[in-house]
């Protein structure tokens, strides 16, 4: 059972990082080619949120990422440390009616000062629906820290 | 990949083609760039995203934004994409049905309402 | 202050990611392109070194690599966990007479039973000499959990 | 980049083409290829480091053992590399005076004692 793990300040640009070490350590495991986007897709989409919801609630908070090859799987879980919002999972017609409505959907919970283009953010929910839409094999559960894991799995 | 921004005009539409990835670290560049453009008067949009090669939620808010902008000014926002892996996360979110999603960008600059 | 941390088992496999790791941080930190084959090397070096005595001492410890960016420099910190033991730097003489020595230098503490390459193994010291010739800032001292940090430092 | 391995034989030397990594987790396969060719009664080796990216001083080893192995059946083991970044790891070990590294596989081929 080979494990990785990563930890990263709240920046955007380490989202990058984790998405390069899912991928090579997921291609490593055995994952599929053409499921490797997906893997990079939606471990992006988990630290994404996890980043957003860190540089507002816990800025000096390290975001924890980790990946596990085990026997038949490879699982990668996102880990923050943020308080528990009721953060929802928009639906998908909701989703199409952002375009429409004057401001950006729901608040996410207190907003980052420094970034202005989180005034186009589409609500941090709408990662969560991208990643349940697109692998099979997602839980979210309360992490011990505060905030959630998001542990998605694939078939290696 | 970086972010790579081109624009250019055609007729009445203003084209841009962007490059690599579009993600939470370079969607603020895409953004800035939308917002000049419509600033600078240019509501009529064909974002070109043949090239590519990742997107992800925080780029798909910064081209949702750019819709409405251009919609305050009864303008248009056209998408070019062919590419399956980037279509995918339109059809996930039900942006498919927000975005016009043209095969190139002759067919983007000549549709019309 | 950006920060990222990496923790992995003694994997071969895992070294490439520690390396693929330290060059994209590097990079974004600002590290000179020409510089990011040296810093390639050296964190492998390191990183190949610490997997080599974990395999050998405490199998199941994870390895850490920290890559701090601080205002003017980015700072790789290797930790093993192995039990420091008389690890001697050989002398680039030393290296070279290995070639006709007829075995390969003097035993790195207990064998990793599983590695047959390991009777090609240059001596663990060669890894520390190699990073010495290389990074201009190089500091090892021991590690509280036992074993030592190599810390590599370049400007940015 | 994974590590690529083909051999081939010129006159009586066979040469021994490298590409990719030759690190920690590929440096195996690599002393396997050589440990091989020494058992099939190969002495005379030239291995073509010029599409190698990377060499680390696990890769060294495998060399200097390869170098052990046909030396103990008065073999060569010659090296072509031009690249500066991979010279450079041979120069600060000081194995560059250990083996002799050529700048093609015609020199290395043709090279005597
Ligand atoms: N999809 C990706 N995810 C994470 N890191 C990546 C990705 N693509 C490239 N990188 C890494 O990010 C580093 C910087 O990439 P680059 O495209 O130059 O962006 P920037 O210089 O703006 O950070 C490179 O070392 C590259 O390995
Ligand atoms: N120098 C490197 N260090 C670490 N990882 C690397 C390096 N080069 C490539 N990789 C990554 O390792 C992964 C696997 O690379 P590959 O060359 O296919 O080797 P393998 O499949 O044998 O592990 C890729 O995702 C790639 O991004």
């Amino acid at each position: 059972m080979a494990t990785v793990e990563l930890r990263f300040s709240a920046l955007p640009a380490h989202v990058r990082t984790a998405r390069l070490v899912a991928a090579a350590v997921a291609r490593r495991s055995g994952v599929d080619e053409a499921v490797l986007d997906e893997v990079r897709l939606a471990v992006g989409e988990a630290c994404s949120r996890a980043v957003h919801l860190h540089r507002a609630h816990c800025p000096d908070r390290l975001v924890m990422v980790t990946l596990v090859d085990d026997n038949n799987a490879f699982e990668v879980s996102v880990t923050d440390e943020a308080p528990r919002s009721d953060e929802q999972t928009p639906s998908f017609a909701e989703i199409a009616e952002l375009a429409d409505s004057g401001d950006s959907g729901p608040a996410a919970g207190a907003a980052d000062p420094d970034a202005a283009y989180l005034e186009d953010m589409v609500p941090p929910g709408v990662g969560l629906a991208v990643i349940q839409g697109l692998v099979d094999d997602v839980g979210i559960t309360p992490s011990p820290a505060g905030g959630v894991v998001v542990r998605m799995t694939w078939p290696t | 990949m970086d972010l790579s921004l081109s624009t250019r005009s055609e007729g009445d539409r203003t084209v841009v083609e962007v490059g690599g990835e579009i993600d939470v670290y370079t969607a603020p560049r895409l953004r800035e760039q939308l917002v000049d453009l419509v600033a600078d008067g240019k509501y009529h949009l064909v974002v070109d995203m043949e090239r590519v090669d990742f997107l992800d939620s925080t780029g798909l808010g910064v081209l949702v934004g750019g819709l409405k902008r251009v919609r305050a000014h009864d303008g248009s926002l056209r998408l070019v994409c062919t590419q399956e892996r980037i279509l995918k996360i339109f059809r996930i979110t039900g942006l498919t049905k927000v975005f016009p999603i043209h095969s190139s960008v002759a067919e983007a600059v000549s549709a019309t309402e």
